[in-house]
Formats: structure tokens, C-alpha cells, sequence
């Protein structure tokens, strides 16, 4: 087991920038890390009918997410146990099957082996096709639409797993009697970095916004004074950060859910399903739905910008990041597209919030190439000490404030208990005492 | 139908262009890609018409049988679905000097090919034609973007002699192997 | 001779075309291109003469003194070296459904440049270009491939205008970057 | 002036070509690439006046404010910056068997695009071009060059009917991503 | 030393998918398999005069192959020994001398060093020119116009090192009075996957061809029935699989060597060379010609489809094919040229069945990223347990049908036995005692 | 810490390959050889007022190098301390602070943190800017308009690190009255090659002159006579060689400082400051200023080719050479000029001598990727026994001939001597020792 506990200190908000670099952390990652936690696979919509099925990842493992004929949702390694050959080619598709193209042994929606050709004549009937499957991704969990998966049979429920967690993630998943489903496409694309750089910016750093993001203002506001009273109120209004099992969240406290930033269209939508809305999630939770959010490792989303995403490491110094944009299930077309637009213009590879963000990463993931550049330590001490429990009465370690870093070093916390190997009952124990440490607002 | 290019008139509405038509249409591509080279991207804009659609959508593989399927439809995920006002807001962001992954601005170079002008019924003309992006920024990246454009062209009682009245760009490539296109298309 | 061109008549029988013959012998090959890109490869079979020779030979690494015998041979290694029925034969794979090396199909996109039709004492042409051929398959996949191509044109009596009768592909590379040439240059 | 261009003369005394003088001037670049591709260097020199200046400028990253400053001016660094004597002494040794960086020799593909002639009020062509020229040399080594030229066309009476009296190349890399350019661009 | 043993099980047809990906595997594997073994260098063909000369690979190691002035052949590093420059960096030719570009040492067609500029002035006479040539290939074979060559002096002779392999290798190198000859010009092209994948599939795998290559048949054959029957019989026709020395081979039991699968040309000249050909090695011999062949590590071959082919590693991850198409030596030109164009159109980077393995190839390794998939043993059960000796009187371990992975298991087993850094003699030892094991059919 | 006592023998002057790829030496070279040495940054011409900057690299560690408003110079690691950011994304420029992009942290000319956005709100003002500027580079030195740094506080003085080669660098930095100046602009290219290369050529290798650049002397002279004269001359001309501390040059001994190879401008201008030039740095070591030169560990130039450059190692097979050109301040235009075109068609990526020299490098590189060639010993034993002390009572390790690799083996010593992570002291009082054992000329 790798000795982390020098490289992050989240007690004293310190980073050494060699977890961002170094190939065998990299690959510790993997097992320690993302082959015990519960990762997302996909959500209902992009399952309509049985056979229904795409590829996802978890980290870089290929999976195939299959909807069965009983509308139940599998997942399995999408690895033919004969020669490894990667079973089905296709992003996305309807199957009744899958046939492995190298030898044609084939697989059925379960990915249980149900055909090996010759099965007589070149295994003489003794191959016990029920141990030869794919690996099946053991624990698939259905939360409000959004399937989670998870290896590790060790790892605790995903609703332990999140946590308070589910606080924030439902003020999204579960907004909407209807429920909300995904535009079609996932929009996917390749960025020089570290994931951790990604997972952690979404979990706690509302702070990067107005220094990185003045020109997307300037890209959807025309009239400069408008402009000025934005940028004033960014750097006034007031918010809160929530930090819970390595999982983060930062918003603003918001007079009302509309404007939505999304269009004049929605904002009717919303307001006529305000009381809906309030009644699900409760009025002060409707309100702080307009934030950055990451449940830990890699799954992150805007509830605001309506951009869900993942980020699959692909090696310390890449990431491939999958987005999706969320609406209201229910909504009319005209929403769902002002709506689909909005989120196009301002978060993907070519929205003007995105961009930047990713030539920050990138230059950071560059400069470490130095010898001194990954000895320097990073601070993440915004906040250190001003940590809160429960502000305004909501669960969990809930900061005064949304331009802190309290939820980064969660992050890294939970990152560092995992990387140590500790067992999920020994990070249980040390995380109930550190709550403790921590006064209540 | 199978290929990756929006709906268009049947074929007998369309008509090959002359040398000469073809020459004009190929110099405003070119003046086209030569601003935005140029890093001169308010007269760029005056290229497009007040209607104009400007499109980028996503692309998934799929297997022949579901080729159709391949390129997103209109309502689904793209990374550029622009109307003129957004595109004018781009280029705004693009002067503000704070467009971090523009500044310093990346180097661009926009190889133009394979241009097939048709004209349609209406006047208009159909223009589709392939290209290849390259991109340089800060030191040493590099990004690459390749594929085809089909364009609708306007003609205009003024220099240059054509609008841009709809363009959807279809990219060969499915994950974008790219930190972003910061850039124009 | 020192460049890797096919043998061909002398200076005097090679007329330069004029402008207008040089857009439609463009046009045929952006054609050509278009219909490989959309993978319409029946289609594309049409365009060459029954008795077309489609050739790809390998190429070595030689002093300049040796260069002559940098590309091989008609006797030689080669990557493509089929006849009319052959191609039928490729096409029909592609069209089966278990071509799994193009199944899902890969994206292609076409760079034709530096066309350089002339006019041989026969009537027909012959056409060097450029190619730059860029392809992207599975999620991550690219593979480019580049070089010229001589073509023999034939003057035919319907559309599209052209026959290809002979084509000569060289590919600027000895070591082939790329897994397989699943797709046509 | 903000785009790495030449100074030039106003607007006014620049005049767009027509079609067939497009075609000739293209037709003349593409030969001019031809031989650089073929190799045949003597051949290729002759394609230049005696009193041609042929520049490559160095570039660098510099803010949208500076960027004016991007491109090396005339008493700055460059990658190239001969006259016709030593555009000679280069071919010279390019022949000689014992450039060791061309020998054995690199194979080159140039993709010349976006041709943009003007004609200047002296009678001369002002030709902004983009290129692409991939060199591949030895088992697997891989360089790619792209960027703009500006070229000053003098017509001249006899075959191939033009003559390049300045050429200034604009790359758009800062740090060279290859190890030489022991050939011509 | 690696311990390879939990990595490899052919007694039990396991194998554990990181002996593709480890990069410290790959290195031992340059130091215990190619460099301890035979390797193909080039054919007579290749090299007509003296001086003629081509550059070959040794793994990864440049070798010049050269033809003395004798007519023998020699080898040795394309590596300089004063600063290491590649001495000559064209692929073929015809030499008097070679001359290193960086200071102008010069070597001889046997890569002795014949001039060091200066000699006086800047070596004082004190170099010993002796000392300072290239690395000679130490033992270099010639078997029938094959040449092949090993850096280990302790290796085993080439026929002992062949072992029962030269039944499958001379039905090929010896199966004409005049020999055969390479068709000029090397086919090369590179494939993102681990070189034992291809090694292992000449070897070993006729199972995949019915899965894989049933589009190349298409190509091949326009009448629909035609196609059916073909497709039948690959099911159904008898074969044979051998595996030696992890050497290994398969073939079907055909009533006649015609069809040749090239056309109509071929089969009249083999038609009327069939006495010949029986003759020289057997008429059981001539009839099993028509199969997949690798000679251990990396040398392949298929009979019938003319093509031979060294497998060049390229790090873990990678290959360059490098393949050459055989003919009768003396056959005329349109029977030459009727085996080359077949050859091409089906076995070539656009060959119709080798696009297809080359897919398959890729997607394994693509896959095997991921931790999951690079911890999920691959099955090669195949025929375990029933491996025979000599079926049918052929010589060594011949099982009785050709859709086994007895050879695969032999080849990993040789794998094994050499990366754990066992003599040559220790190797015997324990395949004589394996070969025991074995019944006799 | 590496052994390397085996890797490098200076003393029988062998070199083993795997010190130009190994992963592992290339990370111990970064911490070892460039974070101890002193590294060129820049020149004073480059750095014209207050706010000028430069970015520069030591080794691969991005670095400000900035004027500051009091005339001197300061340089620090290009790296935000918050989450790691290029400060600065410039190549060059004028500024009056550096803003970082992400979080808008601020810094001033010398790189103290001077601005934290919301300091107040987000840190309590509890953050010690004192504490968290980037890392400055502790050690600047200008030498005659050469600015070095080092990030070793125990690093003797950059004069004693010079030692005896201050004789040469100042025939080129201290040649004139007015000093010299660059040539606006960096020639920066990749070659993928081990830095040592590069740095042992230009400190030790007059002998690959006549192989390697032949055909340059037929770019630069059309007259074959002429051609043929130069060759002999190259052969027979008396020259000699330096080695110092790790750094090494070599020179002819001609008979005047004119011609200069750069044209009859500058021919005449030094004509007419023969006296001055004489003057300063005495005749015979003006006479000697024609040379290749080498600053331990790669900063070297070309006096009469007015070339200088860093070799930036980036990763065991790549370098990123940064070159420039330098001519005297006082020259006029058409001097300034002729010198600038000339060292263009020379030296420059498209120079007819540099390009042959990285053809040299990058095979030389592609060969060692074979196991066998990186077990071949590289012969460095030119001249070894014939080292000579202050020849011509030339200051410093002197030998009598510029055709030797002396100044290679010692520039490999001082590499073995500070892998070994020996101390300064230490390495002084082992090359006092080797001293002695070389006998005065
Ligand atoms: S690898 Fe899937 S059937 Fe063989
Ligand atoms: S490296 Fe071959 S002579 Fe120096
Ligand atoms: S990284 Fe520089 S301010 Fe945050
Ligand atoms: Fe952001
Ligand atoms: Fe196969
Ligand atoms: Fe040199």
C-alpha cells in the first residue's frame, strides 16, 4: 500500500502535486479508489426498451449497461472471457444478443455465455459455460433513475455511500414529479489533466468563477452595466458549501428558482411548476438547487446549467469527460430545447464557461512535467478552521460560506482513507470523529 | 438515409454551378476561413445571415444497420447549436481579452477542400465541402478537427456576393480528441 | 525516371486542359470522394471502367541514387492490386455486415488537392493529386493516410461524365501506421 | 495590422482575379509542388526570380494585445531567409548524397489550399495559400508542417507562364515540432 | 527473475492478461525470450549478390543481414560502436562498404571495422579496430535458403530448437525441387496490440475463422450456395494441430493439394509438379500443407495462402507485421503473379482476412486499460486433456483436430519456461517429461 | 541514489547506452544534475525595461524571468501556488504584475503574492501572501549580460562553477567594447534525442565535423577547388581542446580572426576592431573564438557561428533546443544582418549544418529502443592518455589537439559525480585529485 499520508494533508489544507503525476498512484487509483466506490452507468432514459443498451466506463473498464426484458438494468465487463475481445463495438444500440466477433462465443442481454461455437467438437461439451461469462458488475444500484455501480461487494449501500450527499443529488434527480430525463447524445471529449483537478473544481470551487469565467458573462450579457452588476454580484451574494464522504457541493442562496439562466421559456415552466417543485424537495432546498456538485469520485453536475457529467481517468495526466444535459421529464418541447441550447452555448467543449476551465487544467497538468513544479505544495486552506456543521438546518458539514475549500480537502480525505487501504468500516469510525471535531452553526 | 447531411430538395431541383459560380463560391470560403485565420472575427460575423443556423452536432458509433442513427438530430446533444445572437456573443468574448483559452489566441490554419456547390430551386446554393483545422496553442499543443460542412449560400447584392444563411458542421470523429474547439468551424 | 509515377507518353502528347474541364474533372473526383465518405460504395463501383486497374504498390527506403527503385514494381509487394471484379468482391464484404474491421464502420473524411489533370493524345486524362486521407473508427481510432494518386480518366457519354480506367495510389510512408487499410484511397 | 501578413498595398490597387487566371496561377502551384515532391530540385529552382526573397520568421505566444508582435519582423529570428545564391547552394547539397537528413531521402506530400490570388496595380500577383506538407522519412519518423504563404507571382513570357519573386512563409507553430526542415516549403 | 509461474497455467489453460500489458514483462521478455531464441532474419531471395544486403529486426534490435562476397551470410547490430548511430539507415540495397554518417567509421559486408578517420592523428594508433565493430549476430543458420539467427550462444542448434516443427517448415521452404522465392518488397505495417496475440493465433487458432473471416468470403465467392458450403465445410472438415519446442501449427486433412486457393494458373502448375512435390515430403505431408504455422516466438506462416510474416514487438502494446509473399521458385510469371495478387487481396494490411484479425487484435488490447479486465484470466481450455502424440504417424504432439488450443498452451508453456530464466537444458529436460504425460493416439 | 559507477567510465572511456533512456536516470538527472547546476535564463538584450519578461526553462520547469523596476533581474518558477497554474501563458512581454487565470490570484514583477481575490471573505485575511508566492529561483547571476540560476543554495559561486572555461565564454560574452546583444527572437525546436547528446557534441566533437557536415560546405561554396581545399584544411588544421569542470570546448588555431564565415561586412568590422578585440581578451584568445563550447550541463554556442543555445531535456529521448543568435551591440544594421542571415542558413532547423547533426541524434536514440543495443559500450577513447595541462599556457585542462573526446569524458565524470549525489566539496576535492594525474603540456 502506498504511504499517501505525506502527499495530502487535508488537516492543513496542503497538496503535494506528485498524486497528479505519479503512474503508480495512477494505478493505485484504480484499484483503491475507483474499483470500490460506486460509480455512475447511466440513466433511465438512455435504456427506453429491453435490449436497450450503451457502453459506459468505470474508470477505464468498459461496461455494458443492458436494459432486461424484466426493465431491470445490468452492467458487465464488456471483455469476452475467451481472448479478451472487447464483446460489443457499439456506443449504443438494441440488442438481442451480443456475439463476440473474434471466436463467436455469444452472450445474452444478463452477458451470461448462452453460446460457444463447436461447443461439442472443440471443448467436447466440457466447458461449463455458466463460469465463463463476462465479470458482472456485482452491485447495480437504481437511484431515481440514475444507475450506479460499484465492483467492491465490501462497499457500504449507496445510500450510506452518499450520505448527506443525497440531499444535494435529489434537489437534481428527484426536482420533478415527472422525474427528468437525458437529451439524447452523450458529448465526450479528451482533456490533458488529472481527473482529480475536474472531480474536486465541481465539488468545492465556486472561487474560480469570476477570475475564470468573466468572458462567458461577457459572451451572454450585451450591456455592460447589466455586466458589472453580474460580476458585483458574484462576489456578494451569499452561499453555502456542503463536504460529506469525500462527496462536495457549493451554491447560492437564491430569492427564487427562476431566473433559470436558461431562457425565458423554462422560467414559465419553472413558475408554474414552482409549487411542485417545493413540495418534493422543500422550498429552501428548491432554492440552492443552482450550484457545482461532485459525488465522489468522478460524477459531477450544474443543477443550474443543467450539464451532468462523468470524468473517466485515462491515465494521470488525461481525462475523458462524458456530459449529458439533464430536463424535466414532463417539459414541452420548446423548454427541453431552450433548455438544450442554453446548456450547448455554456457548458461543453465549445461553451463558453467550458473552455476556459480546461486550458486551466491542462496548463496545470503541463507545468507539473517540472522537478520543482511537483515538489511546490498547492494551498487548499480557504476556509481552514471556519468549517461548519448544519448551517440554516441542512444535513451534514455545511460551511457559512460558498468560497471555501472545506470540500476539497473532504475530497482528499476520503481520497487518502481509500488510497490507505482501510477498510469501509475503519473510514466509517475515522470520518464519525472528525464530524465531531466540528462545531455546529 | 444514410449519410450524414441535413434533408435536401430531390435531385432534379438541384443543379451543378458553372466554373465561374464555382470560383466565386470557392473565394468566399476561402475569404471565409481567411478571417477567421486572421483572427478577425467581427467581419467573420457580417459572413452570416440574421437567420443563420449554425450547427455542430454530436456523433456516436453504431453499426451500418443503424447508421442513420449516427449523427444527433436537431434535438439532441451538439456542441455548437448558434443563431446569430449567440455567435455575435462569441465573438464578443472572443475581443474581451479574457477568453482564457484565447488568450494568448491559439493558431489556426483552415484547409478548405473538396468544395460541391449545387444550386437549388430557389436560387440558393447547397454547398458542401470537406475540411481540416489544425490548431496550434501555447507552446507546444496541437489540436486537429476534421470533416465536412454543408453550407446554404445566399446571394447578396454586395461584397462579397454571399451569405451564410445555415451551416452544419459533421465531424469525423465521435469523442472529441480535443480539450475544447474555442475556436470556429 | 526518378519520380513515382507510372511510365507515360512523351512531353508532346500531353495537353495542358483549360479551366472549365479541369472543374469537372474536379468535381468527379470530389464526387468519387463524397461517395466513399457517405459509404456509398455501390455507387462509387460505377464510376470505374470494367477494366480498371486499382493499384497500391509497397515503397522502401533507398539512397537517391536507388531512388528509382523506391517503389515496387508491377511484380512487386503491394497493398491494393485488384481488377473490376475484385473491387465487386470488396464492396460486396463491406456490404455484408460482418466486415468487422469496418463494422461499425469507420469515419472517413477526404482532402483532395493539387488536382493536375492533362490531356493525353487520346482523349482521355491523366490526373495526379494529392490525397490526405483521415480516418477515425471504434472511440479513440485514428489512422491518416497520404500521398498521391494518378488516375486515367475516360470521357464517357452520361453522368457523371468520367470513367476511372486506371489508378495508381502511392502512399508517402514505407511502414504503414495504421492496423489496415479496410477503407479505398 | 493585426494578421501575419506582408504590408501590402491599399485596398483599392488590389483586384481580384478572374477564373481562368485563378486556374493558371493554382496550376502553377501545383507544379511548383510537384517537383518539390518529386525531387527535382533543379527543375524547381528555376520557378524563382533571381531576385527572390524567400522568408520563414520565427513566431511566438504573445497576448491578443501583442499580437501584432507575433511574427518575427525582418531584422528578427528565422527559420529560413535566402536569396537566390543560396536557394542554389541548398540544392547543391540536397544533391550531393551526402545531406544526411535527406539522405536517404524524405518523402513529402504537399496539400496547397485555399488559393487566394490578387492582382496588384503593377501588373503582379499577390497569393495567399495555405499548406499542409506531411514528410515522412526513414522506418516511421512523421513531421507535419502547416501554415500560410504569401507569394509575389511575376507572369513571365515564356513556360510555366509565372515566376515567384518573394515568398514568405508563416507557420502556425512557435516551438518546431520536428527536428529539421531540411526541405523546402 | 520474473515469477511468471501465477501468470501463466497451460496445464490448465489460464492465462493472466497482464503478460500484454506489463511493461517490465515486456522488457524481460526482450531479455529471456529474443534474446535467448531463433529469429527469422531474411531469405535467400532477398540477398541475389554480394553485397546485397536488407535490414532486418532481431525484437527490436536492427540487424544488417548481408551477403558476403563468398556467398555466405552474415549479420550484425546496425548500431556504431563509437557513439552508436545506426550505420546504415536504408532498408535494402546493394553495398561495397558501409560508412557511419556521424564521424565516417567504416565497416566491411562483415561488419568489421575497416576505418576510423584520423586513425593517427586522433587515435594515436591505439584503437584496436578489432574490439570496435558492431555486434555480430553470433550464429546465424541457414535452412533452406531460411536464415534465421540467435544472440545466444548457450541456445540449443536451429534443427534441435525446431524440434518436429521442420514436418510443418519444410512442407513449405522444401516443398519444390527449385525452392521458392520471395516476391520483392516487404509488406509492412504496424498493429496496436502485444505480440503474442498473432504469434498465438498462427499457432494455434483455426477456431477463429469461421467467426472471423466470414466476410473475406464474401469477397471472395459472389454465389450465395457456394458461400454456404464453404461456410459448412470450414465446420466440418477434419484436421490436425500440432505443438513443439512452443512451436505450433494446424491444418486440415484435404483430399488434394488443388485448389490452391490462388487460381486456375497455380493449380495447373502444382496439377502438373504434384509427383515432385509428393516426392520430396510425402503425399500425407503435401495434403496437411494448407494451414497456420509459427515457429517460436514470432515467425508465421500460412501455406496456402503464400504469405510469411516475422512479428515485430514494438513495446508492449505494439507490433510491425513485417510479410512477404512465397512462390515456386522457378514458376512463370502468370503463376507468379497469380499467387502475389491472391495473396494481396486476402493476407496484407487491405487483404480481406487480415483487416479483420487486425481488428480484433486492437479492440483486446484497447481493453485490457482497464483494471477489471487486466485481472479476468483468458480461457484457452480448448482440447485440454485431450492432446495426443503423433496422430496419424505424424511426428510430436499431434492432437486430432485442428479447432484445439494445445499449441497455445505449448507456446505459453515455452514462454514460461524461458522468462524464468531455466537452461536450455532444464527446458528439455522438463519437456521430456511433459511429452510423457501425453498418450499416444 | 543510482549507482552509476558501472554506467560511466571516464576513466576508460566507456559509456553504457542505457544512460540516454532510462526513465529512472532521467528523474535522478532532473533532481541531480539541473536542480543543482546552473542553468542559462537569459541574456540582458532580452529584458529591455522594467516589466520585461521572458519565460525560460530550467530543465523542465517553467520560469519567469522578469526586469524589474530597479534594473535588476529576477526569475521564479512559473507555477501559482494555490492549485499549480502557469502564471504567465506569454512567451515574452511587457507587464506591470502577473495575474493568475484561474482564481485571479495577483503577483508583482519580483513574484511576491500581492492580491488574493475576497481575501477577507473567503480566507478571514488569514492567509500569509509572505508565504505563498511561487517558488523563487534563490540564485541569479549575471555574468556580463548572462543571467544563470540555480535552485542549489549549495552550489559553489557561478564563477567557481566556471572555473577555467570563464576563459572561453568570455571570449564570446566579453569580446567587444559595447558587448553583445541578441537577435530578437528564440529558435526553438524538438528533436527526439537524449540531451547529452547535444551537450557532449558541442563541448567535445570537432571529429564528426568533416562526415557529418560535408555537404554543408557544398551549400555554402560552389567551386569545387575551394571545396576541396576547405575539406584538407579541416583535416590538417591544428586546434585544441578544453575540459573543466563537466564543461569542454574545442578550437582551431587560425591564423586570424578574419575571415569570419559570415560575409565582407562583418569581415570589415572586425578589421577595424582588431585592436579592441586584442585588447580585451588578449590576441591568442581571439584567435582562438572559432570554436564549439559546452557550460556544463547544456548551455553551449558556436563563436564563429554566433550560435548560441540551450538544450532543454524533455523526457530520456527528447530535447527542446532554444537558439539564438548574437552579434555585437555596436554593430550596424548591415553587420547586424549579414551575421543574423548567415547564422540562419547554418545553424537553424533548417541550417545545412544542424540538420545533418539531428538526423545523427535521433537515429542514434531510435536504435538504442533494442535490448541488445543498449548493452553496447560507446567508445569515448580518442585521445584518452594524451590529456594535457594549460597547453600554449591555455588556462585549465588543455590538450594539444581539437580531435579528442577529453572534454566528453570529463563532462561524463561531472555527470557520474553529481548522480552520485556527491557534494560540491566533495566533487572539488576529487577533481583536484584527477589534476594531478595530467601532466602539464
Ligand atoms: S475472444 Fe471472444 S470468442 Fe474468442
Ligand atoms: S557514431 Fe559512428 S562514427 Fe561516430
Ligand atoms: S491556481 Fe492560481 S489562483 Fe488558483
Ligand atoms: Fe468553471
Ligand atoms: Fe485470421
Ligand atoms: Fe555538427
Amino acid at each position: 500500500m502506498l504511504d499517501v499520508s505525506e502527499l495530502v494533508q487535508p488537516g492543513k489544507g496542503l497538496i503535494h502535486p506528485s498524486i497528479y503525476t505519479d503512474p503508480e498512484i495512477y494505478q493505485a487509483e484504480l484499484e483503491q479508489v475507483f474499483a470500490r466506490s460506486w460509480l455512475f452507468l447511466a440513466h433511465d432514459s438512455q435504456l427506453p426498451k429491453p435490449g436497450s443498451f450503451v457502453q459506459a466506463y468505470m474508470a477505464e473498464d468498459p461496461v455494458l449497461v443492458v436494459r432486461q426484458r424484466d426493465g431491470s438494468v445490468k452492467a458487465f465487463l464488456n471483455q469476452c472471457r475467451h481472448r479478451g475481445m472487447r464483446i460489443c463495438r457499439s456506443d449504443e444500440g438494441v440488442a438481442r444478443a451480443f456475439t463476440c466477433t473474434y471466436h463467436g462465443w455469444a452472450y445474452n442481454l444478463a452477458g451470461e455465455l448462452v453460446n460457444v461455437p463447436m461447443q461439442e467438437r472443440a471443448y467436447h461439451n466440457e466447458i461449463d459455460k455458466s463460469q465463463w461469462g463476462p465479470r458482472r458488475v456485482p452491485r447495480v444500484h437504481n437511484h431515481k433513475g440514475f444507475y450506479f455501480g460499484t465492483w467492491d461487494e465490501e462497499a457500504p449501500s449507496f445510500e450510506e455511500y452518499l450520505g448527506d450527499m443525497v440531499w444535494r443529488l435529489d434537489a437534481m434527480a428527484d426536482r420533478y414529479d415527472e422525474g427528468i430525463s437525458l437529451i439524447p447524445g452523450a458529448t465526450k471529449w479528451v482533456i490533458d489533466c488529472n481527473w482529480k483537478f475536474a472531480a474536486e473544481q465541481f465539488a468545492s470551487d465556486m472561487y474560480h468563477v469570476p477570475s475564470s469565467h468573466t468572458s462567458a458573462l461577457v459572451a451572454l450579457v450585451e450591456d455592460p452595466q447589466v455586466l458589472a452588476r453580474l460580476h458585483e454580484l458574484n462576489l456578494t451574494v451569499p452561499g453555502r458549501q456542503f463536504s460529506g464522504n469525500g462527496h462536495g457541493s457549493g451554491f447560492a442562496l437564491r430569492p427564487d428558482i427562476i431566473p433559470s439562466q436558461s431562457g425565458p421559456e423554462f422560467d414559465a415552466w419553472l413558475d408554474a411548476h414552482r409549487e411542485e417543485i417545493y413540495r418534493r424537495g422543500g422550498e429552501q432546498r428548491a432554492l440552492a438547487a443552482n450550484g457545482h456538485n461532485t459525488v465522489f469520485p468522478n460524477f459531477s453536475w450544474l443543477d443550474i446549467n443543467n450539464t451532468m457529467r462523468v470524468w473517466h481517468p485515462r491515465g494521470p495526466g488525461q481525462i475523458e469527460v462524458w456530459a449529458w444535459t439533464f430536463v424535466p421529464r414532463g417539459a414541452p418541447d420548446e423548454v427541453r430545447n431552450e433548455i438544450r441550447t442554453s446548456t450547448i452555448r455554456s457548458f461543453s467543449p465549445a461553451g463558453v464557461f467550458e473552455t476556459d476551465d480546461g486550458e486551466n487544467w491542462t496548463e496545470i497538468q503541463q507545468v507539473l512535467r517540472g522537478h520543482m513544479a511537483r515538489k511546490s505544495l498547492f494551498n487548499a486552506q480557504m476556509g481552514l478552521g471556519h468549517e461548519k456543521q448544519g448551517t440554516d438546518g441542512m444535513p451534514g458539514r455545511v460551511a457559512d460560506d460558498m468560497y471555501t475549500e472545506m470540500a476539497a480537502r473532504g475530497m482528499y480525505q476520503r481520497w487518502a482513507d481509500l488510497m490507505s487501504g482501510l477498510s469501509w468500516q475503519q473510514i466509517a469510525e475515522l470520518d464519525r470523529n472528525r464530524q465531531q471535531e466540528v462545531h455546529t452553526a | 438515409m444514410t449519410t450524414p447531411t441535413p434533408d435536401t430538395p430531390t435531385p432534379d431541383t438541384r443543379r451543378p454551378v458553372d466554373p465561374t459560380v464555382r470560383h466565386e463560391i470557392e473565394q468566399f470560403l476561402y475569404r471565409e476561413a481567411e478571417l477567421l485565420d486572421d483572427q478577425r472575427f467581427q467581419d467573420w460575423l457580417e459572413l452570416f445571415s440574421d437567420d443563420v443556423h449554425y450547427w455542430l452536432p454530436t456523433r456516436v458509433t453504431r453499426t451500418v444497420r443503424e447508421r442513420s442513427l449516427e449523427v444527433a438530430g436537431p434535438d439532441g446533444a451538439a456542441f455548437f447549436d448558434d443563431d446569430k445572437t449567440f455567435l455575435r456573443g462569441r465573438v464578443r468574448r472572443l475581443s474581451s481579452g479574457q477568453s482564457w483559452s484565447e488568450e494568448p489566441p491559439s493558431r489556426t490554419r483552415r484547409l478548405i477542400t473538396n468544395v460541391r456547390p449545387v444550386e437549388l430551386a430557389d436560387g440558393t446554393f447547397e454547398v458542401r465541402a470537406n475540411f481540416h483545422v489544425l490548431r496550434s496553442r501555447a507552446e507546444r499543443h496541437h489540436d486537429t478537427f476534421f470533416g465536412e460542412r454543408t453550407d446554404l449560400l445566399r446571394r447578396i447584392p454586395r461584397e462579397p456576393g454571399f451569405q451564410v444563411a445555415r451551416r452544419k458542421i459533421v465531424l469525423d470523429t465521435t469523442t472529441l480528441l480535443a480539450p475544447s474547439i474555442s475556436i470556429f468551424l
